[in-house]
Formats: structure tokens, C-alpha cells, sequence
């Protein structure tokens, strides 16, 4: 299938884009947030929690925060503490946040920055040879064909997600998703360990990456086939969760500083600053991420507002350009919304679908199944995802989360997932390669569909273009959701950086990814 | 070679389920047991629903989850009846009026606008439903709250803390205050709403102002046992809250 | 949607399938059956039954046949009765069947042709102005758009089946299908009245055609949409069903001899000579016929086997020709009854129903959901229906069977019936346009297929034409099934008419559907 | 957070349907009511439900299928238990072998060709149940009894009668005769095959043949209930039920 549209509109849409990106690039290069500062701290192997169930890498920069020196970065004083206390990362680390490490001894600053630099240097190698190994893996076993079926598993528990998602591998899904807990994306650290107390998720914390990863790995063994693991890092602990994911082995990264903005109201200035040095991290660690532009069709309508989600698409892979990521890291998301009343809705959604496809030829799309016309009819859902599997396999959408007949009414049951499975694989199988040979109408309600979805997105990043995206996004532009520059959680944890501002970390990844030449 | 008369009615006051037939009970269920799929799980299954009270249980599909679960599906012929003429629900007891009457009534019975504060609270974040009922432009096009010209509508969005809600309805005089909530897992909502109503007893307030709440999982049932004056659920609009918080407000301002 | 293919191949399959029918038509225009004869009788109006519960027009029938006066016509010897005893048609019927009718008393034979002939063309002026009047409510009250929601109803019981029936007209259905009770097909005489003890199916009567009729004539009203209502007329008593159909208001039948004689083991001679009488019928009274050949890919694999579907086609357009048929009459029956685990099975589907578009432009076909690969898993058999749905719509079928998610199971529950509406719904409006926009590649799979299957009829047709009908059922072309010309049910009631044979019924249809002038 | 060993595994003596946590008892309902939608009709569902020791009675879905009845989709949380350790399904005891060595097995034990007669019987008219397991093609790449080099495999096809069946198997020296049965409704079924053991009862003829019936809604143990030898289902072949009749033979040879 292609649809012809004009690729000189698509290229004007990524200047447009770039030119929208721009300040907000300028802001958090000169920037930094109480969740950056954690994430350093968890790249060095600042980990667990004091005896009140506290991160460490929370009340080390709470400590310093409270003595107004978080402005040099908080590497920065982890390496004093630890050339100040002659002991571990960790230790140091400890030490720091009780207090007991003085901040004004006299320690020479090339000396502390050596230190910064030298284990900034050596864990990231680190880190980047297991991730090399992990890919390694990933090639030996293949991962299944795609659309990739991705599942989620949301208990609460991680004891009870694991075997639901391991038989959910056994039965062919090719991505985990553990949905996290209602609310966790507002809380301002990572809780720790395994725990079994979510609601409508499960907490993602180090520990259960873990144990998912560890399962996964066997049964992928046992299979023959990788499966990928996936979790959110949308929220007020951003870069902190993907230097979690990318230690323990994830996959992919639900990230998407939009999202929070707009569904969490968190700040704007906090969470973009965040999300640019989370996917420094991704670019570096080959994590995909997964943007949330399918969410604005659960507010506003899908009919109307199809072009919105192309317009944040574009300014979505330019954030991502701007850490360096390649296309082929990002999953920009959309999503099969339409109402199921409206007429003609499948040729609607063929259009978008395949609009973007095109747009964005070498992105791993994440497209998302029906959930907002969802009802409690479970057997009327099953029938509406059978359409949702088709169009996704036609137009060569790549991670496909897979709709369960169950969305109107509880995070999915094993059974649940099971049969949204056996749906999918039917129409994956039954349709497989028509989509290579179906063509619209030259001027059909297809592609004119699409030739007026990518027109109001230019039209759309024109208008966010003159006043500003800062501005726009307080008028309301994006799924009906109006956000003020200084509303929202977590404006408190932006802060300037000092001139000396120390990031090693950072600043290594930017070189990685060749950020630095891209300026 | 019948002589039936035409149509059958069925017994009121012994209601059973209707599968072709009239009262010959039948169900349709599915369920998963945490057990490999064979004869044993296929007889488990069985037992499980015979103790249910369902005769004639037939298993019509037993698939293997992975090997430690299957996943049944089953019909079976309920034995039990339920008497429906003796089943009371009891409603709010109000008029579903258009907007314009709403803003008549409001304006001949008070003479001012009245003042509703609004709502997504706790942890939930579903912004959807109280927008449909309180934004301009409403839902399925029926025209909400925001829309009435005798109703001064303040929609606070998601993820309010209770405190910050009832802070507002005091800041703003409110008539009333409408909750929503969505997310019911591990029952949050009943504990988001319960300490809706205990902040607004210990502020005095819980007289004052007309408190409902909506969601698609709410009911009637369960809002006034909470202690809200009516609950709401799927398919309501901003014409039946409305309508109900004007005539509850008449109600009581006559009972005075 | 057109897929290239050739057409003088199409015109090829007509001429084959025209010398396949020669022999057979010139076989039952010289010979009669027991239930032509009762149809006859059904149409001077002859009703009702004796004591022991047997239809009259069977006591006549068997009372002449015992006499060997059969063979020229119960026709003849109905009027013979009226001179003889002056009674009115049911009397002298009765009268004849008691054996209280001289057979012998010398009437003169113009006298009996005459009261034959002015009886029949009366009577059948009468029921062509019933059906007009008929034809006028449907064109007030119209037909919903197609294709048109057929629906079944199959409880055993009429009384059952009324409530359940209007319930699905409310819920959207087009078309009432009253199934038939388990074997009704194989006895030699139609119950008379309202009945409520039917196995899988409730018995087709006269009087259970009325009460249905006038319920659905009520709610059409109630709905300003005209129900449709259509029974089985294949089987031993094809001919006399029509009758009554036609008398009762009935707008289709499913009505094909090739079913009877390989799904129900009816004789082929027996069955093609009543199919002859009930197309006249069916022919002058407007009333569509409905083919059977969907059921043959439930014998036989659909891959393998689809080439027989059209080949079987073909042959029967032939002899609903014969019986002087026009196309927009000619239901001609296939399915959707791919394995749902063939690899790109969907193209598989749609080329198969495309091409039988394409080959019968006119003709309003019967489209079969998938029934044999249904299991008990009721989810995945919505999501199954869901694709048949959608095929349905984008190659603009008919006559639209309603797939039924507990197909494997039992006849549909009143609740079965209202789901399997809401998914045929949702797909015919969610994809309605879709059909006329869409095209595949030139040398795809798709249209390979279609061409594929064409040829492959075509080499079929010739077969059997080398071989002649008779034989290459007796091979078991058709369904994988073998039947002799000598076995089968029935085949004793067939008989050769005399030189002096009278039916002034048939030759007045016959004339009506200028059957003569194709000779 | 937590000390939970994991995996978790079921109390076998005492198990339940499972959700998405251990034990949850949750079960999916739907069934229809012969009353109009409304909160009373939705009240009267839950009951229901409740009646079969659900606990937790939600309706998801409540849809007018017209103004005189309701469709319900419900869930609900079992809390009866079925102890899996105390199940024992009586299964034909014999071992599947393949094509090759029943024909081997046929061939040593009794040195001539096995004669096996089979047919749907009554007004059935599904042949492609008998026809998979007897005629060459076979089904799923599982050859048919016709294919077997020791076995003289006659299927008569459909709507064939008992008495038609048993004057065949005498006529033939049948060795087994095996049924096929599809249509259940209003327990067809259970009177054509009780039928049939009837009248090899009165022919003296019960004890001479195997007698084994298939079948989508057939069970082992309703076969055996019936009196036949064996009962097969959907997934059956013909190497299961060639196994079975060779083994049996040679069981009831062995036993005189
Ligand atoms: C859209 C959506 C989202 C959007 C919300 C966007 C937004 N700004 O609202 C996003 C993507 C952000 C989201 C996130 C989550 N969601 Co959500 N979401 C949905 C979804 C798909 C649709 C809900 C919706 O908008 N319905 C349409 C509106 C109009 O209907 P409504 O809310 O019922 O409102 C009507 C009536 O109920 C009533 N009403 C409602 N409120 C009020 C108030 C008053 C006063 C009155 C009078 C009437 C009234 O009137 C309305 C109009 O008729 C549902 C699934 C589904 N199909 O229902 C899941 C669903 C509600 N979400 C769910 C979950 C678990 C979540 C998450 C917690 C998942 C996670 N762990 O990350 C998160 C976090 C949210 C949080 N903390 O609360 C679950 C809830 C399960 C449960 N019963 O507890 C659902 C059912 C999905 C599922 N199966 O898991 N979600
Ligand atoms: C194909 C089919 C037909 C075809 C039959 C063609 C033919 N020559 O067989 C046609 C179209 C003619 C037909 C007609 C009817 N059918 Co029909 N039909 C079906 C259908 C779609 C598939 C059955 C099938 O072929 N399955 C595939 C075979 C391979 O599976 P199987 O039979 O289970 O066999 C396997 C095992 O059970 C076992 N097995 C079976 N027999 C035996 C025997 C032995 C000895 C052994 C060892 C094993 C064994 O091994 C086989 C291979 O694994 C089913 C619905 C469905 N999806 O199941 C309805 C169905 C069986 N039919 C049904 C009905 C009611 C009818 C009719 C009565 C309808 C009517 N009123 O007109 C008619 C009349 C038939 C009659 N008098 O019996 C109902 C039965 C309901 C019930 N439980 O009572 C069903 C379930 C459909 C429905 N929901 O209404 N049907
Ligand atoms: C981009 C993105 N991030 C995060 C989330 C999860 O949200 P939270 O963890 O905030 O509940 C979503 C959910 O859809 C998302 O799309
Ligand atoms: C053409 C035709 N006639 C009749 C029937 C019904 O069969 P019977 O009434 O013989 O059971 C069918 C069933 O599919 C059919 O296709």
C-alpha cells in the first residue's frame, strides 16, 4: 500500500518541528531536575533505601538541595564525598546524605572531577557491554516477526505478573509491559525491591525489573524466541527509571515528556529537561522508546483530532534527534480510536495508520489498540480488535499492543490476554501479506483522508511554530489539555545549572550519541 | 399440532435465564483454572458449576493458557429464580429537564446563578467523564455545565485531593459539588469517596451542599450508601445532574 | 473493487454448464414425482389432513398412485372428481382420496381439461395478485441496504421462534430463516399447522409460514422496514413447500436439488424434477432462490475445493434459466469457510467472493459465515465473523448469513442472534464504502487466485460435461460426495408422465416464465 | 517490600478460577432475562448471580436485545472450591499407536483382517466426523481406518438407521462397530445410541462386538454410561480408535 502525499509538506513539517524544538533545547542544556541529579547518582550505583524506606539517591540530593549546592550537579559532590571519605560509591553516597560529609573541605576541583570522570567512564563501559551482550542474546534467539505483540501484565504484584507473563510468552507475545501503579508516575523516587501492592499496576522498581528480565530470559530460552521487556519512565522520575531499565535490561521505555504534561500535569519545564537526558541514555543503550500521542485520541476525538497526533510525532522525533537517538529507536505512538459508529471509521483509521507509516518510514511504530469506545460488552470489544489487528498488519505497524476485550473493565486477566492473542495471531497470519498488494483510489476517502490529516498537522506546528510551544501547549493544543508554564508537579525540582555544573555522565552520553556535533 | 397460545409470558415473580427457550435457564461462563488441561480440569470444571447451582454444565471449549492453566468456556441451566415484582430500586427522585428549562427553573427558584464545583479526585486521573459533564461542550452532543447560563460551573480536573476540592467548594460558595471516579481497582474509589463525606461531616458541611458522584461504575445504590446525595453512572449527561442538583436544592430549601 | 479476469472464459463455463443441463431438462419435462403432484393439488387448494394427521394432497396422490392412474396427473384426475361429485375442489379431493370417485365414470375429457384450466388460471391469477400486493408493501415499507441481514431462527417451537424473530427485525435483521426440524427433508409429506416440537429446527408448514409472516408484516410496520422470510424448500417435498411459500408470502427459499441430493441423500432424478416445478413457481411469484453450495466446503476443504462452489454455480443458474428464472432471482450460495489458520487465508476469501461477484453481476448472492472451523470458543468465533463481515461488505454480497459465535454449539440463543447483529452492524457501517475503492495488484495473490479458481471450474465443467451430470456425481465431483442415479430417497415417487399428462399449473408457469420460447 | 516466595503455587485440594491473582474466584457470566433494561433488571441479575455463590455480582454490560428482553455480561468471584486431587476420570485404558504398528499388532494377535463397521446414525446427517476417522484421506494429516492394512474399514455414511447398522454388522462379521452422533439437541443423541444398545442387546450381540461411538458433545463417560465401549471426542483420530478396538479385542480374547 502507499498513499501519495507530498514528501516537500512532510520535510517542511520537520523544519517546522526543529524550529519549535529549538528553545526548549537551549533551556535544558543549561538546566538540570531533582530527578537528573537521582539519575546520575543511580548510573555511579547509588542505590537502596534508608531505614524510612527513602532512596538514597533521593536523600542525597534532598541533602544537597537543602544546602543550595545542587546547582554544580550532584556528581559533582558525590565525588567529593567519596575522595572526602576515602570510601565506596555507596558509601560516600551515604555519607553525603547524613550529613556527615563536609561539603566546604578543601578538595582540589580537577581532583574530584578526575574521579567523576574516571568511574563515569568505567561504569558506562560497563553498562554498554551489557547491553551489547544483551543484544548479543537478542540476535542468537531472533525476536518474533513483526507487528510485535505486546502484552501487559498489571496485578500489582510482581509475583503474580511473572507467570502471567511468561504464559503469555509461551502463547506468542513478543513484548512485556508491566503497567505501573496508579500514581507512581507522581511520586518523586523510585520505591524499591519487589513489591505486591500496586493498584492497576505494579511499582516499577529495580527489583521487579529484575525478576521480570530473569524470567523472561528463561522462557525466551525456552522458546527459542526473545522477548522483550517494557516499562513506563513517563513522570517525575523520568531519567532515573531508564538508568533503572537500562541496568536491568530493558527493551523498550514508555518516555514521553508530552504525556506527562498533558495526562500527569507535570511540569513542562521539568519533565523536558528530564526526558532529554533520559534518552541520551536510551540513544546510548539502544532502548526504544514509546511516545504517548495515541493518548490524546482517549480526550479528544480521533476524527477531529487525527492531526494532532501527527504534529506531536514530529515534534516527538525531534526531542528525539536532539539527544541523538536514531529513527530506528523510536516508537512513535498512535492509535485505532475512531468511533466505532462513524462511517466509513475503517477507512479513516487505514489512513492514518498508513499516513504515518510513511511519514516515518524507519520508526518502530507503537500503535494502540481501540480502548476509549471500549465497553463492557466484551464480546463486541473482540470483534472491534479483529479490525484493529487487520489494519495494523496491513500497514506494517511494528509494536503492536494487543487490545483486550476486557479494557472497559479491569487490567487484564490471564484468560483475557490469552484470547486477545489467539485474535491476533488469526488476523496477523490470515492477512499477512495483504498489505503489500491493496491500493486506494487515487482520490478516495482514503487518501484524501490522509492528505488532510498531514495538512492540518502543518497547519498545527505553523500555528504552535508562531507562538511558541511553551504557549501552545497552554492554549490547549494537544488533546484538549491547556497546561501553564509554571503549573503542574515538579516545577520545584528545576533548577539552573552553576557555570562548574558537573555531569560526566551527561556529558559522555551527549559524546556517544553525538549530540555535541549536532549544536 | 399444538394449541399454545401465543405469545408465553414468562413468571414474574420466577425470572430465569433465557437462552432459546422460555425458563430453561441458560448461562454462558468462562473461567480459568489454575490446572493443566486434560479429563481432571475438564471435570473440575464441571463440578465448580454444578455447585453454582447450574444443571446440565457443559464444557464447550477447555483450552491450555500454558501448562499450569486453562481457560474454560461453559453453559449451563441456572435451577434458581429471582422475583422480580418484589425487586424496589430506588431512584433519585427527579425529572430529567433540557438545559433552557434547567436555567428557567434555576432562575424563577433562586434568582441567581448557583455555583458547582467539580472534580476527578484522589489518584484518579480520568478526566474524561467530568469533562463530559461539565465542559462546554459535553458529550454525545448534550451540552455541559460550563454551557448554562444560570450555572456557574468550576471543573478542577483530575487527581484532586479531596482537601483541595472542599477548599474550593468553600473558596467559591458552591450549591454543589460533583465527584468523578473511574479507577475502582482494590476499591480505591470507595475510599477516595468515603473521605470525600467525612471531611465535608467534620467541616459541617455535608448538609449544605448538594454531593454527587459519577463513574462508570458507580450506582445509585452505592453513591447513597456512601452518604452522596445520587450517583451516576454510563449514559448520563449534564441535564441529569443538573436537573437533579436544582430540584434537590427546591426540595430542601422547601423542607426548611 | 475489479479483478482482471477473462471473460470469455465466464461465457465459456455458461455454454458447458448449458450442455451439462440439456439431458436432465429433457428428462423432467417428460416425467412427474409425487410431490409435483402434490404440489398441483396445493395449488388448486387442497389442504389440510385426515385423522391421522396425513395431509390430503398425500391421500390423494398415494390413492391414484395405488391405482396406477399417477401418470396423467393429479390434475386430471382432481377435476375429474369436481365433475364427478360437484363438490367443491377440498371435497372432491377428499372424496377421491377415500376412494369415493369412480375413476372410470365417463366424463368427458374436455370438460375435465376445462375446469382443470379455468380452476388453475383463477387460482393462480389470485396468488399472482397476493404476491403483487406483497411487492407493494416491501416497495413502501423497502428493504434495508445491502447487503441484507439474514438471520435464523431455530428453536423448534413457532411460538418460540415469533418472539425471538421479532426481537432480531428490532435489532436490525433484513431476513428470517425459520430452520427446518432435523430431517424434515427426508419425509414425504409437510406437517400441517402450528407446531412446536421440532429437534435443531422448527417443521415448515403452512401454518407456521403464516403465523411468522404476520408477525413480521407487523413489526415491518412497527419498524417501517419490510422483514423478509424464507424457508428450505429442498428435500422430498421441494415443490409443495414452494407452493405453500408462495401462497403463505414467503420471500426467498432456499431451494437446490444438488443439496438434497448430496447433503441429504435424495435421489438425483426425484429432486431435479421438483426443483423444475418449484423454480416455475418461484419464477412467476417473485420469490428468490437461495443455492446451496456454500455447504459443500463444509465436506470439503475451501482451498482445495472452491473451483466446485462455481463450477456448481454455474450449473444451477442453468437451470433456474431452465425453469425461466431472471438472475436478480438467483441466490446462488457460497461461503467464507477457509481454514482459519491458512497462511494470508483473508486474500484466499476475498478473491473467491470477488470472483463470484464478478462472474454473477445480477445475481443477489448468498454469502455463508464460516460454520465448519468454529469452535467452541465463542470469543475467537466473533473475531472470525468480524473478517467475514468486512469480506462481505468490500465485495458487496447479498444475501448476508449472520455467523453466529456459538455456532458449534447450539442453534443461536435470542442473545447469540444480538450479538453476531451488533458485529455485522459495526463492520457493514465501519467499512461501508470501503468495497468500492480498494484494489489489488495485478499479479498478486489475490487475483492469481481468482483466476485460479475460474480455471479451475472450467476444467471441472468440462468433466462433467465428458462425463455427463449424472455420472460425475455418481464420482463425487461435488463435496467429496458419491451418490448413485438409483439410490437416494425418493426415487420411487418419480414416474413418466403419460402423452395425455395434464398440469394446467405448470404449463400456465411455464408459459408466465416463457419457459416454451426457450426450448 | 515484600518476603513472598515466588512462584505462587494453588492448594491443589481446594481450587479456584483464577483472574489475574491466585484464588480471586473470578468468573465471566452472560446470559439473557426475559424483562426490560432497567435498574430493576439489573438488580435482578445481580441477585442472581449472588444465587450462585458469586460473590462481588458486577454488571459490565446490561443491552436491550428488545423492549421485552435483557442481555447481561457480568463477572463475579466464586468462592466454591473443587479439590482436583480427589478427581478421577476413568479413561479407556489402552496405549495410541500409530498406523503402522496396529496393523503390525492386528497382523501377530489375530492373523486376519479386522472388520470395523461404522456410520452416523438416527436422522444425524454429519458425516465428516465418521468420514475423518474412517474414509483414506483421514483428517489433520492423520490417515483414515480405510488406509489400514489389516483393517476392512466399511462407513455407511449418514442417517443410517440402527436396525440398518446391525444387519450390516452381522452381514459383515463386524469385529467392532463404531457411531457417530453431532446433533444433541433435545438429546437426540442419547436416544439414537441408547437405541442401538438396545437392539444388540436383543440380537445377543453386546458382548461380541466393541462398540464405540464419537462425536463433538461425547464424553468417555457418557459412553461408557450408555453402554458403549469407549466414547471419543473433538481431537480424535483414527490411530485412537483403531488402538483402542485391537486392544480391547485382545483384552476380551485374553479374558476367556
Ligand atoms: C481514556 C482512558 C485513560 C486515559 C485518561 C485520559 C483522561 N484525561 O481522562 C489515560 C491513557 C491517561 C489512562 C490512564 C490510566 N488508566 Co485508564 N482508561 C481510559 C479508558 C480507555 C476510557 C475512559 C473514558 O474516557 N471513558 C469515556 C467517558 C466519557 O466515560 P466515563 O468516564 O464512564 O464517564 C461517563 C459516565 O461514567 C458519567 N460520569 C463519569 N464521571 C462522572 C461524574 C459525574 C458527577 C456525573 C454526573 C457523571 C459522571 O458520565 C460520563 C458521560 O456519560 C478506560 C477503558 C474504557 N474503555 O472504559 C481505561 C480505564 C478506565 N483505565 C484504567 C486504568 C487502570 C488506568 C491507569 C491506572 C493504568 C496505569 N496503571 O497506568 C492509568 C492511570 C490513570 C489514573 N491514575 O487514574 C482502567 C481502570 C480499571 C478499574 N476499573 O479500576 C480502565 C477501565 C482500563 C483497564 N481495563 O485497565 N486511561
Ligand atoms: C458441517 C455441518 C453441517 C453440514 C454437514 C455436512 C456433512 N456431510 O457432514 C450440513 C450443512 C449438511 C449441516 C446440516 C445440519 N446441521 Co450441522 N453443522 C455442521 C458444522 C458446521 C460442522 C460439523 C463438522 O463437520 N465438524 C468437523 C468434524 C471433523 O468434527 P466432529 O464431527 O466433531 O468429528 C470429530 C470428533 O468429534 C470425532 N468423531 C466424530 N464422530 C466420531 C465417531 C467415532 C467412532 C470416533 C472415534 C470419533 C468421532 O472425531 C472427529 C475428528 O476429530 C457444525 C458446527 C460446528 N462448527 O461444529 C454444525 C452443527 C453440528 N449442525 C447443527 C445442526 C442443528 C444441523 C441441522 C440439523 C440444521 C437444520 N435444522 O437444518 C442440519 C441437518 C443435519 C442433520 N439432520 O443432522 C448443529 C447441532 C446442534 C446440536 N448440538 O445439536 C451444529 C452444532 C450447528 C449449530 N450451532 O446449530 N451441518
Ligand atoms: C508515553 C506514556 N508514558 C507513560 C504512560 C503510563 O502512565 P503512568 O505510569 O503515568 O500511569 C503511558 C500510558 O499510556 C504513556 O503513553
Ligand atoms: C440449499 C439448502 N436447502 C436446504 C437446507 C436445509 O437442510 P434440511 O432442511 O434438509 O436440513 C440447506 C442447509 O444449509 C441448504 O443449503
Amino acid at each position: 500500500m502507499q498513499i501519495t502525499i507530498d514528501t516537500a509538506k512532510v520535510a517542511y513539517g520537520r523544519e517546522l518541528a526543529s524550529r519549535i524544538a529549538k528553545p526548549m533545547l537551549d533551556y535544558f542544556r543549561s538546566h538540570s531536575t531533582l530527578a537528573t541529579e537521582r539519575a546520575a547518582l543511580r548510573l555511579y550505583g547509588v542505590d537502596g533505601v534508608d531505614d524510612a524506606g527513602v532512596p538514597w539517591p533521593n536523600r542525597v540530593v534532598d541533602a544537597l538541595a537543602a544546602q543550595d549546592k545542587l546547582n554544580r550537579g550532584a556528581s559533582y559532590w558525590l565525588g567529593h564525598a567519596a575522595i572526602a571519605t576515602g570510601k565506596s560509591t555507596q558509601d560516600a553516597a551515604i555519607a553525603l546524605a547524613e550529613g556527615q560529609v563536609d561539603l566546604d573541605a578543601p578538595i582540589p576541583e580537577r581532583e574530584i572531577t578526575a574521579w567523576a570522570d574516571a568511574t563515569a567512564e568505567r561504569l558506562l563501559n560497563e553498562l554498554l557491554a551489557k547491553r551489547r551482550e544483551r543484544k548479543a542474546t537478542r540476535d542468537r534467539l531472533n525476536v518474533g516477526p513483526k507487528p510485535w505483540r505486546y502484552l501487559i501484565v498489571a496485578t500489582g504484584n510482581i509475583y503474580e505478573d511473572v507467570p502471567q507473563a511468561v504464559a503469555a510468552a509461551r502463547a506468542g507475545a513478543d513484548i512485556i509491559a508491566v503497567i505501573r501503579s496508579t500514581g507512581q508516575s507522581l511520586i518523586d523516587f523510585v520505591p524499591y525491591g519487589t513489591t505486591t501492592e500496586g493498584t492497576g499496576g505494579t511499582y516499577a522498581t529495580g527489583g521487579n525489573f529484575k525478576l521480570m528480565r530473569e524470567a523472561l530470559d528463561e522462557v525466551g530460552e525456552e522458546l527459542g524466541r526473545y522477548i522483550q521487556l517494557t516499562n513506563y519512565a513517563s513522570g517525575l522520575c523520568m531519567p532515573e527509571i531508564t538508568a533503572l531499565a537500562a541496568q536491568e535490561g530493558l527493551d523498550m521505555l514508555l518516555n514521553d515528556a508530552m504525556y506527562g504534561i498533558l495526562f500527569r500535569d507535570i511540569n513542562i519545564f521539568r519533565t523536558l529537561c528530564d526526558q532529554y537526558f533520559s534518552r541520551l541514555i536510551c540513544g546510548a543503550t539502544d532502548i526504544i522508546i514509546n511516545t504517548g500521542e495515541d493518548n490524546y485520541l482517549t480526550t479528544a476525538d480521533a476524527f477531529e483530532q487525527g492531526h494532532t497526533v501527527l504534529a506531536s510525532q514530529f515534534i516527538n522525533e525531534n526531542f528525539a534527534l536532539a539527544a541523538g537517538m536514531p529513527p530506528r529507536l523510536m516508537g512513535l505512538g498512535h492509535a485505532f480510536e475512531m468511533n466505532p459508529r462513524t462511517e466509513n471509521g475503517l477507512m479513516y483509521e487505514i489512513a492514518m495508520a498508513q499516513l504515518v507509516r510513511q511519514v516515518f518510514p524507519e520508526a518502530p511504530l507503537k500503535y494502540m489498540p481501540p480502548t476509549k469506545h471500549i465497553t463492557g460488552d466484551i464480546f463486541q470489544a473482540h470483534a472491534h480488535n479483529a479490525l484493529f489487528n487487520l489494519v495494523s498488519v496491513l500497514t506494517h505497524q511494528e509494536i503492536h499492543l494487543i487490545g483486550i476485550l476486557t479494557e472497559a473493565i479491569h487490567t487484564p486477566f490471564a484468560s483475557d490476554r490469552f484470547m486477545a492473542l489467539t485474535n491476533t495471531n488469526y488476523v496477523f497470519n490470515y492477512a499477512k501479506d495483504m498489505g503489500a498488494e491493496l491500493d486506494f483510489k487515487e482520490d478516495g476517502i482514503v487518501a484524501n483522508r490522509a492528505r488532510e490529516v498531514l495538512d492540518r498537522s502543518i497547519e498545527l506546528l505553523e500555528e504552535v511554530d508562531r507562538m511558541g510551544l511553551v504557549e501552545a501547549i497552554g492554549k490547549g493544543v494537544f488533546a484538549d489539555v491547556k497546561r501553564a508554564p509554571d503549573g503542574g508537579k515538579g516545577y520545584h525540582g528545576v533548577f539552573a545549572r552553576s557555570a562548574d555544573y558537573l555531569n560526566p555522565f551527561m556529558t559522555r552520553l551527549e559524546r556517544l550519541n553525538h549530540v555535541e556535533a549536532m549544536r | 399440532m399444538s394449541n399454545q397460545t401465543y405469545p408465553r409470558k414468562p413468571d414474574l415473580t420466577k425470572i430465569r435465564p433465557y437462552g432459546d427457550t422460555l425458563d430453561d435457564g441458560k448461562v454462558q461462563l468462562s473461567f480459568t483454572l489454575p490446572v493443566p488441561a486434560g479429563p481432571e480440569a475438564y471435570e473440575a470444571a464441571k463440578r465448580l458449576v454444578l455447585m453454582m447451582g447450574l444443571e446440565d454444565p457443559s464444557v464447550v471449549s477447555m483450552q491450555a493458557v500454558d501448562p499450569t492453566m486453562t481457560f474454560f468456556i461453559m453453559y449451563g441451566a441456572c435451577t434458581k429464580t429471582v422475583d422480580y415484582t418484589s425487586i424496589y430500586v430506588p431512584r433519585s427522585e427527579f425529572t430529567v429537564m433540557e438545559m433552557g428549562e434547567v436555567d428557567d427553573l434555576i432562575e424563577t427558584e433562586f434568582g441567581r446563578e448557583l455555583t458547582i464545583v467539580g472534580a476527578c479526585t484522589g489518584t484518579d486521573a480520568h478526566t474524561v467523564g467530568i469533562d463530559a459533564i461539565m465542559n462546554m461542550k459535553g458529550f454525545n452532543g448534550h451540552y455541559g455545565l460550563e454551557r448554562y447560563r444560570m450555572i456557574n460551573a468550576i471543573n478542577m480536573g483530575a487527581q484532586v485531593p479531596n482537601e483541595v476540592l472542599v477548599a474550593r467548594a468553600i473558596e467559591e460558595k458552591a450549591d454543589a459539588i460533583l465527584v468523578s471516579q473511574v479507577v475502582t481497582q482494590k476499591n480505591l474509589h470507595i475510599m477516595t469517596l468515603t473521605n470525600l463525606i467525612e471531611i465535608l461531616e467534620a467541616e459541617g458541611l455535608r448538609g449544605k451542599m448538594v454531593v454527587a458522584v459519577g463513574g462508570p461504575r458507580i450506582t445509585h445504590d452505592l453513591a447513597t450508601e456512601l452518604g452522596f446525595d445520587a450517583g451516576f453512572s454510563v449514559g448520563s449527561y449534564a441535564e441529569d445532574v443538573a436537573s437533579f442538583v436544582v430540584q434537590e436544592l427546591i426540595r430542601r430549601r422547601d423542607a426548611q
